[in-house]
Order: C-alpha cells, then structure tokens, then sequence
C-alpha cells in the first residue's frame, strides 16, 4: 500500500461533498498511505479535467444527472470509471414548501392544493404571478424541472418559472422566505444543509414514480409530450479516473465501498450545521463518533492503521 | 504724480515664506537670516520679507526687481491667491484675509483682473470664450459678452483667432489672449505680470498706449511687473523695487534713476536708457531772465553779464538767440531780429532724448518755454551731457 | 500537542470561540433581515417598476423599433455613421443568432446600472478629490466594493431583497462604480494648478471652477474611469444572473454547466458587443465636447 | 406563424443550422485540445512549478518568519512604519481567525499574477500609446477579456490545461490585465507634450523619452493603473477556486452555498485586507520615486 | 561681420502650414494667399512660407518679428522638432530631413542644445537634473557631470537651488534652468527661443556678456529669437526680420536699423535707441587731415581754408583742437600748446551713447582715432544730431 502515491481529491463546494472528500483524505492518507491532497473546484470544470485531463484522481460525490453526457462519454473514452454509489439510496429531488404553510393549509402538501391556492405564492417582482422557483440554470434538474413544471400545467395555474441563477441564489431565496414565515415553492433536493436545517414537505405530485418516463422524456430536453412523475433517486457516485482504477487497485476498492445513507449523511449534515463545521472537522468527528459505519467500508489492516492515527490526533 | 490721490491697497508687515512648516521658520527670517541661509538651514525659501507699501487709485504702479526676487508672489497676494504667512492686505481699507468666501469671490469678479506671468489660459476653450470668461463667470449671457470680447481681441491684434485654441497659438499670442482676457472684464484694478514680455515692439508699445489710455480715461488702477526698465519708467507713476523679498525702494521714475537709494538700485537703473526716461524738467536750470526788446539799445542794459548769450522775446513770444559779442558789435538802432540765431525752443514734459539733436545742433542753451510760451528756464549742453554719462 | 506549537502553527482562535462568533453574528443578520427587509425592499420599489417596465419597454416594441431607436440614439450621441452601421450589424448578427430578447434584458439591466453607477460615481469622486478626509474614508470603501467576493454580499442581499433585478442592480452598481469614482478622483487633482488658479483669480465659484474647469480638464481619465465602470457592469452581468437577473448570463451558465461551448460563446459575444457598443458610444459623444484636446503641440 | 411574423419576431437561425454549427465548432476544440493539450501544458510547467514552490516557502516557512518577512519588504519599499503596522495588524487578525494558511495561498497566486500582469500590461500599455494602429487593435481585445464571462473561457481552458493553478493565473490575468494596460497607454498619452519636445530636442531616443519622461510622468495615472489591476486580481480569487485554485476563494464559496455568512464575510475581509496591502504598499512605493509632485504651484 | 565664415546652415524655401490638410493648402500658399485669407478660408494656419536663409559657423544670428511671425516655428526646423510642408535644411551640408532616425538623434546631441520659449523643464526632476539631462541622455555618468552642470548653474545664478523641483521656481529662475541646461551640453549651435525674455535687466546683461563669451572663445553659432532690439543689436551679427511667416530683411543691425528695406522693419527699428545701437564708425566723417607741429607757424599753412578748427598732433599723438581765429591771433612762435582745446578722442568702435555726452560739451567735433593713436575722421554733432533724430 505504500505505493499508493499521490492522490487528488476533488473537493466541491457544498457540504456534503466536502465531506466525502475530507473522509477520503483522511482513510486513504492513514489507511493506505496515499499522499492524498484536496483540489478545490466546481461540479463542471472538476469532471471536465478529470475527463480531458485526468485530474484530479476522484470525486467523492458527483451527482451524475448533470454532468451525465461528460461522464457517459469519459467511461466511453476509457478515462473515467464509475466506482461506486456515494449516497446509497440516492439523492432526492422534489418540489418543497415550508411545513408551516402545509400546517396552516394541509392542502399544500399536494400539487393539486398547491395549483388552487397558486395566489397564495405571489412573485415578488410581479405579485400578480406566483412564484415557482426552478432549478439554477444550467443544471440537469433545469430541464426535468422544466418539463414538470410543464407537465403540471403549473403555468395555467399562474405560476412563472424562475430561474433563481445558481444554488446560492436558491437557496438565498428559501432562507429569506423561510426566516420571515412568507411563502415559498420551489424546486429542491437533499441531503443538504438547506433542507437540514429547515422543516420542508415535499409535495405530492400525486403520480407516483415512473422511472421510465422520467428517463426517457422529462430528463430530454427535447421532451414533447411530458407527463407528470415523481422524482426518482438521483445518483449519486463516486468518480474516479482510470488511471486512478489501474495503478491503485486497493483504494479504489475502498472508493466503490464508501457510501452513506441519506439518513446517515442528513444527520451529519445537521452536525456540521449546528456546529458550523467545515469539511475537515466534521470528517475527523465523523471518524470518532462512527467507527461502525466507516470500518464496514475497509479491510482489518486498514481499520488498525486508521484507529492509530485517530489515537495519535 | 498727484499725492493727493486716495490709498486704494495697502500692505501691511507682509511675510511670505515657501515650504511645509512656514509658521515655524517666521522667526527665523524675522531675526534677519538671509534667504540663502534658509534655503540651506530649513528648506524653505523666503517668498516675501516685510513688505509695507501702498497703491493709489489710478496710478500705474510698477514692481521691478531681479528674477525670484518676489514680484509674482506679491502680486498673487493683492487678490489674494495664496495666503500671506504673516501679514495684512487691505484694498479699500478692508483686510481681504477676512473676507468671507462669498465676498472674495465677489471681489474677484469685480475689482481685479490678472494677467499671468505663464499666461494661464484655459486649454479646452476656444480663444474667445478664454477673453470672455471673466464676464461668463460673473453670468453674463455669451451673446452679451461676445461682441466686447470680439472688440478687445481686436485690439490686441488678434481678430480672426476667435475660434483656435491657446495650443494653436504662439507664445506671445497666447499672452494677448491673456491681456484680453483681463481688459474684457472692466475690473477696477488690474494685475498684469510681466504681461507685455512675450510682444514684440510694435504691439508692446501699442500696448503701452492702451494701458495709459485705460489710466486716463477710465482711471483705472494697474499694478505691472516688467522687467524692462524703459517700459516702467514710461509707464509708472511710481515704481518698486523688490530684492530678494524685501523692498529696496518705492519712488517716482526720476527719483529710481537718479537717486537711487542703494548700489542694487543703481546697478538696476544703470542700463536705463536716460535719454528716453528723463525730461527736461529734470535737467533745466530755472531761469526767467529774458531781454524783451527790438533794437540793441532795449536790451543792452539788461544782458546779463555773467551769460555770452541770452533769450529774446518780443511781446512775449520767443524771438531767438543773441550773444553778447553780436550785441556788441551792434548798434543802438540796429534791430535785433536781423541777428537773432534761431534756436529751438524745448518744453518741460519733453523728452532728453528729443532735445539732444536740438542741443548739439547750437552752440548755445535751449531755451525752455511753458505753453503760453513763456520762458521757464534753459538746457545747458553740460548739464545734458552730465546727466547722459553713465 | 505541545505549548511551543505556535512556532510552526498559528495560534488561532479556538473553533468554539469562532463558532460562537459566526453563530450570533449569522442569528443578527437573520433577526435583521426579518425586521426590516420588507421596508427595505419597499424603499427600492420605485427603481423596480422602472426596471421592469423599461424591460418590457424593449422586450414587447417590435425590434425593429427599437433598432431603429437604438441607432438614432447612437447617432444623436455621435453623429458617426461608421458607428451607427457598427451598431446596426452588432444588433443584427445578434437577433439572427436568436439572442435578442436576452440582449435586451441585458440591455435594459446594465443601461440603468451604467447611468446610475456614473450618476452616483462622479459626485462621490468630485467629493473625494475635494477633501483629503473623504479621500481617506471612502478609498478603503472602494477596495472593498472591488474586492469583496460579490457572493458575500449577495447572499445576504437576497435574503434582504430576495432574488431578481434588484439585488442585481445592486451587485453590479458595487462592483462597476468604483472605477469612475476613483478615475474621477484622480483626473480632478491632475489638473493644472496654474488653469486653475486663473479661474480662482477671476472670481470662479467653487462650482464654477468644478464644470468650467475641473471637470473639463479631467474629462479624458475620467472616461477611462467610465470606461471601466461599463466593462466591470458587463463583467458582472454573469454573476447577476446567478441572482435570478434574466438575460444574456444564463445562457452563459446554462452553457457552461452543459459544455454548449458555441452557446456560451455566443452568448458572451453579445454581451462583449454591448459592453463596446456603450463604450464606443460614450467616448466619441465625450471626445466631441472635448474638441480641444484636436490641437497638437504648442509654438 | 406567418409570414408577417418578422415584425414582431426576429427572424432568428433556424434551429437546426444553430446546432449544426454548435456541435462542429465544440468538437473541433475538443480535438485540438486532446492533440495539442500536452504540449501547451508543458509549455507552462515552469511556471507552475514556480507557483507551487512559492506556495510551499510560505505556507512551510514558520508564519512568524512569513511574517516578519512580508513586514521587512513593505518596510522596504514604503519606509513607513504605519503601513506596517497596519500590515502586521492585518495578518495577525487573519491569522487569529484561522486563514493564515488558504491566506497564504491566495497570496502567492495572486503577488504572481499581479506582478505577470503589470509586467506584460505596461509594456503593451506603451506600445497602444505609440501606435494608433497598435491601440484600434488591442483595444477591442481588452474588452473582450474584461467582459467575455471567464466561464466562458475557462472550461475550454481547463479542457487543454485541466484544473489547477496554471488556468487559475491565466484567468485572473486575462481579467485583471486590462485596466493597467489602459491606464498606462492613457497616461502616456496625456503627458504633456512641451516636455516631450525638450527630450527630443536634447536627443533623447525613444527609450530614453520613454523611461525618462513619460512613464515618470504619466506614473499618476499608470498607478491606478495597476491599483485597478490589483482589485480585479483579487476579485477573481473566487472564480479561480473554481477550477482549483487553493485559497481563501474556497471557504468563501462553501460559506455561501450553505449559507455560513460569517465565515464568508472573514474570509472575504482577508481578500479585502490583502487587496489593500498590494495597494497601499505599491502606490506609497511609487510616490517614494515621485517626490516632484509634492512640490506645490507655480510662481 | 566677417564674410568669410563658411555656410553651416541653410535652409531652402521652407513652408509650414499648420492644419489637417496642410498638403493640399500648400498650392494656395504658394499662389500667394495672405495669412489672413487661408486662416479665413481653410482654417488652416501659415507658420512660415518661403524662408531662404543661411547662418554662418559662428556667428550670432538674430530672428526677430511681430508675435505669432512664425520665429519659434523656424528655430524649431533646425533640429526637426517640427517637419517642414516643403523645402529644405540642411546642416553642414546634410539634409536633415533625410537622416534616419538614429543619426537625427546623434545629430541632436551632440550639434544642438535649444531654450524653449515654455522652458520645457521636466517637472519630475530636481534642477540639477535638468540641467544636466542633456549630458545624461548621452550616456555621461551623473558623477561625471555634476560638477559641470552646478557650475553653470552658478554660472546662471541659481547657485543653491539644485534640489528644487521647476515647481518651486519663479518664471525666470525657470527660464535660467533651460538657459544653463543647453549651455551644459556643449552642443556647438546654440537655439535660443526668447531665452532672456524673462529675465531682469542685471541677469540679462550678464547673460549677454555670458553668451558673447561663447560665442568669442568657443566659436559657438547661435540663433537668437528676441523681441528687444536693443540685444538684437547688442548681439547679433546679423539679424533677420520675419513677418508673417516671410523673411523680409536679413542684414546687420546697422543695415536693419538704417537702412530698413521696408516700412514694416522701418516700424520696426523705429523705437531702438540708436545711440546704444551704432557706433561712431556709422555716422563718423573720414577725415586725416591733422595739423602735425608745435608752434603756430608749423600749421598756418597747412590749416584747412574750409574748417572753423582742426586737430593738432605731434609725434602721432593727439594733442587737442585748435581754431582757427586762436591761430589768427598767434605770433608764429608761439606754442601751440598753450591755446589748445581738449576735445577728448573717441573711437571707431564707441556707442554713440557715450559720445553724446562729450559731444554735447564741446563746441568742435570730436577727433576719431584708432589703436595707434592715428587720426580717422571726426564726429560732428550735426551729424550726431540727425542720427538720433527719430
Ligand atoms: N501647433 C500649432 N497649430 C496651429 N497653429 C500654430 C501652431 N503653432 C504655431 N501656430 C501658428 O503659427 C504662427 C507662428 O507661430 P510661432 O509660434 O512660430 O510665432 P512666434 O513668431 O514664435 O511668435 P511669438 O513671438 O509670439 O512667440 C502663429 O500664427 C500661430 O498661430
Ligand atoms: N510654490 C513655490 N514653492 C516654493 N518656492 C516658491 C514657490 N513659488 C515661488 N517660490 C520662490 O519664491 C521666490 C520668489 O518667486 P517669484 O515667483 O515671486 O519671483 P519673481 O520675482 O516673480 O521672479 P521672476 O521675475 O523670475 O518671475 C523664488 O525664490 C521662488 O523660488
Ligand atoms: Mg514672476
Ligand atoms: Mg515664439
């Protein structure tokens, strides 16, 4: 294992994935004596250069969905490989508004509730519309959340499609909404520390899943006819070159076990939250508080090596 | 010149010393260091030390003095463009340092108008709208102001520039946009530094003409830095002179020529071309003795004795020269007028050097005569060629 | 670890300490924004309502109309067919390339941000080279505005104003006035002292000093001022649609999150073409009141 | 629709022929970038390997010596005890404040690329200043790298060199190149020409006249210049740790996407403070070397 | 003047039209269209039209002319700041028009140094600094230099002010800076635009006598603009007057002042005070005709019938004047010594200002007399007289 070598570790900008990618640095350092060191970067420009480039070497938490074509086209070319699945059960997508408008009017929960009270999400640029907050431009979820959003007639209903820009000016519009009780609907996913921190109900589409719909039309852009569906799990995976897969067998091997559960990840998140930890933090905090879940992930020898030098921090 | 004229600027204890820390070094140069000793002690270099003069109305007040002498730092105090370190100013017996901003300005616009040693003419203005901003900043319409400044940009010899730029123009152009500039505002009072150095000549003395005429006319008040002293002397009424920030002497043109109250001024006077800058009066020796008769036998009792030649006048008007030996030679009945010489006579107010070919051209005195001709005095060749030599 | 530890690491503040700090510090902010944003936000209604009408203003006129205004209005500012026909192709090749309706979002978002970026800047820079102690307060400010992560400020912004045009108008006039403020400052204080004092001496008023002189002198740095003020406004035309801005930005984003290389090429032409257009046009409308600056050297 | 229809809409590429040509150009980059990738990246190596050993020294020197050197150097060029102190102040804050080391960071990349940028932008601000031709040629190109989005770029840029510190520096440069180039070209340009003359007169060369008169008297103005140059550098911190530049950018953007304002607002206060210190130190650096404006009117 | 000089510049119908279209102007010019007429109509301005001129190696040439004539324009074709609508100049021989740019500049170092009418101080430099930049652009060390450049700097009076920036300076402590910044350099011609134009009389003079000096001992050649023509006189060798940008006279300045080729330089001459300007060569009477001997009967024979006095020599020496009714009344043996007058001597080369006053206390002429003692001629106050008759 001491030939393992130096290892890059994409490190994404929002919670979760820093995490991933901080426990990674810390196994892969103290368990298999890689030289293992984070690259800051982008959802885009990091699988970019993994692709082209082959750098860095893996990406703990790539939501596949929006970077599908690069990556279909990197396992193709022979310079990418999917190791395994980040979050086990897949990341949720889905539309939300905040618990306290479904507690004053039930109804909310559903789409269809949500359609009849549509004057009760007034735009804020223009109050004569109501709001649906939509995916930031861009991403994957800009076009399935499109289409649903078509689907669910919802522009009949009076609501406009805003594309709030970028997760940042989502999420800014949630927490405002949120922090004064006023109302919000929108598009949003999890785990996140946005969906961590405050009380959301995923509305009902009152459809059910179909996978198959959503996989053929509602992710197309060129969708004509959508229909309405739930989301289905997003994937979520790890990513590695094949470089990365070829000259070191036995971390990749670790790279296809790591996975948590959203229940797991939605948990740690809410530790990072109240404790405002960065990624670093919160994976050595990881490490102590659930050897359970990390040693499922690696052999003895390793598990020895990573519990010296949890004894030695 | 006339003393009774009224005070119009007076300087008061003025002090004036270039550098960071002024305040401090008033002491010093108060305590009578030299400007060289505190250039090297501290620095600072001493603008003005001390100066208390005052300027009539209506006179042309001229200020001389060797280059970095002061000159261009007193004049910038008369409206105050740079404050004085120690020192009063007062124009009409107010302290212009007290003046509140508003009544500054209001002073400026009306009171006085500068011309500037580098002209200081406004590069993104065409030539007539640099003549006419005096009168735009006090808020006169374009269309009012305009035929005014069209007339004096005419008058200094510059009609058909109205629309170039100063960069268009050449160095002594740009100074008569300058002169326009202050004449076009009718202010009361005018600074003019070293404003005729860039003309040639023929302008310069136009120029020359049009100031005294303004004095005359329009009894204005100008304040003139030159460093020609022909120009000062033709044009002051009184003339200073500045040396190393101090003033060395104030007095009348004659007075700076030939009593100059120190070796500076004298080294400075020594060059003047006196010929030009004296008159007669300065020069003539009084003398009313004239012989009023028509025959030799009228006026042989009255020559002088101690004279070879005297004046002869016939009901009151000059006749000519007659000496004593042809007296004489004469006989009782002999009339004068066949043996008069036909001297010229001369005025006070004329020049020495109108009346020097007269007196080279006789043998005898110039007989000095007032407007109703009658006879004041005489020009003596000696005293004439005294005064000349240098 | 051991007591010497700070030789080779940096004593920091303990993680609870900090922690303690971010938490109340981010509770404030919320507590804040919940209190007054909505006066806050109603404080710039006004400015909203212009923007969205001036948007649709140009969105909803036949674009030949507005073609045609846009032309005119460059030819009243400077009388230059070359530029005119510039102009012209510009908006063509970029209507051909579908790009219109976004150009004029865009369009109508930076117009307002410019003239208001210039409109506020030049005083503020009148005022700094007037007096030393606003020179001294307000440069710190301006390096902050410029260097400040626009994130930063904007997030809290959205929480205040929520997401749309007028975060946007906000973010981009922070980041786009600096320049014209500073150039202003410093043309005003190049100016010949001597043209100045000439002014003074002919009893100018401080105002009258300011637009007679002054400004007139200052006039070529201070379009470098405003020409940067247009370049950092289109800059951020990007970053405002990550605030929900609509026009040209998102395409830029969409194509970037998708590798549509061409798409985002395009759409960043557009908007290098409007930032030349405004600048192009400011400087020959500002270069034809300036016809001194013709004459060369000096005899 | 009909026909007519171009009266309301305007008759935009069809589709089809949009994406035809998307594609084609998207591909051809993407063939380019895999035959000549390697090449250009090794063209740069030396570069980085620079910035990486840059790194290291002040990340691994004791942050006493990093310190006490950065003090020495501002004393250096200064000679003013504020400066420093405020200096030390400053890094002592953001030390307290657990910064110090993405501080360092930020700070190697960043003293890189402002030096590379006033190093190539002064000498091309001087040949835009001696050749019209020169100017009507760079001037569009400058606006277009100040407006063009830097994502635009920066993905077929990170596509040939991948991401890293070498696309970091060409994108913050690209970016903050252009106002020193500008502001050096107009103030050589607004140097006065009278003084010009007597250099020529006295047989100066160009170089001479150039580096004898007018940079030293255009140096007002070439300053901000470079001071513009600055804030735009470290305004792209952020963009930069997009595409994996270490640095204060990072924890600004984590600090955003999940809403840690504080920790935003340190960390972009610490990209302030150093915008500050580059600017503060090279501008009292040159009014050292500018004694001659101190010197007030004229008599 | 001494004719033999060689040719060092020569400059062949020379125009310069100031405009845009300054080309295509140039025909009209050439059809003869005044100033004011191509100003009018095409808004272009003429700053010289057809100069033919030549300056000889060493000499001292004045330009003098109305303001805006087109002098600073000329002087600035000699080193090329400005390049000519058409014509030629040459120096030495050499087209300058046609050096290539690396030659120009060695050209520019080492053949000239210029005083800019504007000063052209480079503000960003101490004065020493300036003054030295001429060496300094040639590669000299500054250690080198220095010595040479506080020297002149003394030279010109503004010893102390080395570390001055120009801002810190009056107008004529300025133009001093520019003076000894060209004299630094050693360059062999000297372009001098109004270099003394603001400068004191006592400094100026110095300067006069400084630039004589150097052009006496180094065989410098220097072109002179200045609009006082009394230096112009004092000064030049020969002088040339321009009016609107045309070369109307190029003489000495006792051909500019006597005999004036046109009204315009007649005009011109006009104000001079040519008692300062000519000498006694210009209005003296050739004449040899001296009594030699030492009582009366030597010279009774020999005394001129015509004359009223003569000059009486011995052994070659003057010994004074003698008339002729003092010889009438004398015994032959009689000494001459005894009667005779003494009418002091002058010289060929004396200003008429200081003859006057001589002239004015005698009543004979003055006896001219060179080196030796040799009797030339005489000066006769009538004579005297109608020179100075204005
Ligand atoms: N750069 C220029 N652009 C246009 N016209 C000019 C320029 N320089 C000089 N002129 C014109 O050329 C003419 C001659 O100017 P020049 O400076 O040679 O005059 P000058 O004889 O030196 O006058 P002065 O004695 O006033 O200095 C003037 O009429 C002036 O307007
Ligand atoms: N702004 C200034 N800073 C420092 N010293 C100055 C300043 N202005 C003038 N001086 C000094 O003050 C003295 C007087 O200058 P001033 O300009 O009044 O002289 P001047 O008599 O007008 O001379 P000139 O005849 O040469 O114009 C000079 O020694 C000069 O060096
Ligand atoms: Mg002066
Ligand atoms: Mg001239």
């Amino acid at each position: 294992a001491t030939s393992c070598g130096k290892v890059e570790i994409a490190d994404m900008n929002w919670n979760s994935a820093s995490l991933m990618a901080n426990i990674d640095k810390f196994i892969l350092t103290n368990g298999y004596g890689c030289d293992a060191e984070l690259i800051p970067g982008d959802t885009m420009p990091t699988s970019t250069s993994m692709a082209e480039k082959g750098q860095p070497d893996i990406a703990p938490e790539l939501w596949t969905n929006a970077v599908e074509a690069l990556i279909n086209r990197g396992v193709e070319d022979g310079t990418l490989s999917v190791a395994g699945k980040s979050l086990s059960d897949g990341g949720e997508e889905g539309f939300w508004v905040p618990k306290y408008m479904v507690d004053e009017n039930p109804e909310l929960a559903t789409i269809s509730g949500i359609k009849k009270y549509a004057k009760d999400f007034p735009s804020s640029e223009d109050p004569s519309v109501s709001a649906f907050y939509g995916c930031p431009a861009g991403w994957a979820c800009q076009i399935t959340g499109g289409n649903l959003f078509k689907a669910m007639n919802l522009e009949e209903a009076g609501f406009e499609l805003i594309d709030p820009g970028s997760s940042a000016g989502l999420s800014g519009s949630l927490s405002r909404a949120y922090e004064r009780e006023e109302s919000w609907f929108g598009y949003y996913w999890a785990p996140t520390a946005i969906l961590g921190k405050y009380d959301m109900v995923k509305v009902d589409f009152e459809s059910g899943v179909d996978a198959e719909h959503y996989k053929g039309c509602i992710s197309e852009e060129s969708c004509m006819d959508p229909q309405v569906t739930m989301f289905p799990p997003s994937p979520v995976y790890t990513v590695t070159t094949a470089n990365f897969k070829k000259s070191n067998p036995e971390a990749y091997q670790y790279t296809t076990q790591r996975s948590l559960t959203n229940d797991q990840m939605n948990m740690l998140l809410a530790w990072m939250e109240d404790n405002q930890a960065d990624g670093q933090y919160a994976a050595e905090n990881f490490m102590f508080t659930y050897p359970e879940i990390w040693s499922k992930w690696v052999n003895k020898d390793v598990k020895a090596k990573i519990d010296n030098a949890l004894d030695s921090l | 010149m006339d003393n009774t004229r009224e005070t119009l600027i007076e300087i008061e204890g003025l002090y004036q010393i270039f550098g960071p820390d002024a305040k401090n070094v008033l002491p010093k140069v108060k305590a009578g260091a030299s400007k060289e000793e505190i250039l090297a002690e501290t620095g600072h270099t001493i603008g003005l030390q001390d100066i208390n003069l005052s300027v009539k109305r209506g006179e042309i007040f001229v200020i001389m003095g060797l280059s970095g002498s002061g000159k261009s730092t007193l004049i910038r105090h008369f409206n105050r463009l740079i404050d004085p370190t120690a020192g009063k100013i007062k124009v009409e017996g107010d302290d212009i340092m007290e003046l509140p901003v508003k009544e500054l300005t209001t002073f400026r616009r009306h009171k006085m108008a500068m011309v500037f040693q580098h002209f200081g003419l406004m590069p993104h203005r065409c030539v007539l709208d640099n003549v006419g901003y005096g009168l735009l900043i006090k808020g006169e319409k374009r269309a009012e102001w305009k035929p005014k400044a069209v007339n004096w940009l005419e008058t200094v010899g510059l009609g058909g520039y109205e629309d170039q730029y100063p960069s268009q123009l050449s160095g002594g152009q740009q100074q008569r946009v300058g002169l326009a500039r202050a004449l076009c505002t009718d202010a009361e009072i005018l600074l003019m530094d070293e404003a005729f150095s860039a003309l040639d000549p023929l302008i310069r003395s136009e120029m020359q003409e049009q100031l005294i005429d303004l004095q005359e006319n329009l009894q204005k008040t100008i304040i003139f830095i030159t460093h020609d002293l022909d120009e000062a002397l033709r044009l002051g009424d009184r003339i200073a002179v500045l040396k190393d920030g101090k003033l060395v002497q104030v007095g009348t043109p004659v007075d700076i020529v030939l009593k100059p109250e120190d070796d500076y001024v004298r080294a400075f006077a020594k060059d003047v071309n006196r010929a030009r800058a004296l008159t007669v009066q300065t020069i003539m020796t009084a003398d009313t003795s004239k012989l009023e008769g028509i025959s030799a036998k009228d006026v042989r009792d009255i020559f002088p004795a101690d004279r070879g030649h005297a004046f002869v006048f016939n009901n009151n008007a000059y006749q000519g020269v007659l000496t004593k030996q042809q007296l004489d030679d004469m006989q009782d009945d002999d009339l004068l007028e066949k043996v008069l010489i036909k001297v010229p006579t001369v005025r006070r107010t004329n020049l020495l050097q109108d009346v020097i070919p007269l007196s080279l051209n006789t043998r005898f005195d110039l007989p000095v005569v007032n407007k109703q001709g009658e006879l004041k005095g005489r020009v003596e060749a000696s005293k004439l060629a005294d005064v000349l030599s240098p | 670890m051991i007591d010497s530890s700070w030789l080779t690491e940096f004593p920091d503040m303990s993680r609870r300490e900090l922690l303690a700090i971010r938490q109340s510090l981010d509770s404030a902010y919320r507590t804040f924004s919940r209190d007054y944003g909505e006066s806050i936000e109603n404080f710039f209604d006004p400015l909203l309502y212009f923007l969205v009408w001036f948007e649709n203003l140009l969105i909803e006129t036949p674009w030949w109309l507005v073609l045609a205004a846009i032309v005119g209005l460059v030819y009243a500012a400077t009388r230059s067919w070359k530029l005119c026909s510039g102009v012209l192709a510009a908006f063509l090749a970029i209507g051909y390339f579908g790009m219109w309706e976004d150009t004029m979002r865009t369009l109508s978002i930076i117009t307002v941000c410019t003239i208001l970026s210039i409109c506020i800047g030049i005083p503020i820079g009148i005022l700094m080279a007037r007096s030393d102690r606003a020179k001294s307060i307000i440069t710190p400010m301006l390096d902050i505005m410029q260097t400040m992560p626009a994130f930063v400020y904007l997030i809290p912004v959205v929480m205040l104003l929520g997401i749309g045009r007028i975060p946007g108008v906000i973010a981009v006039v922070i980041y786009a006035i600096p320049p014209v403020i500073r150039l202003t400052n410093l043309g005003i204080r190049l100016v010949n002292q001597e043209t100045l004092e000439a002014a003074t001496a002919y009893g100018a008023t401080p105002t009258q000093r300011l637009f007679g002189v002054q400004i007139p002198l200052a006039m070529p740095t201070i379009m470098a001022g405003i020409n940067q003020t247009i370049m950092m406004a289109l800059a951020m035309v990007v970053v405002a649609s990550m605030i929900g801005v609509k026009g040209l930005g998102q395409p830029v984003l969409k194509s970037i999150t998708n590798q549509y290389f061409t798409l985002g090429l395009l759409n960043g032409l557009a908007i290098v073409a409007l930032a030349i257009i405004f600048d192009r046009v400011s400087q020959s409308y500002a270069k034809r009141a300036q016809k001194h600056l013709e004459g060369t050297e000096n005899g």
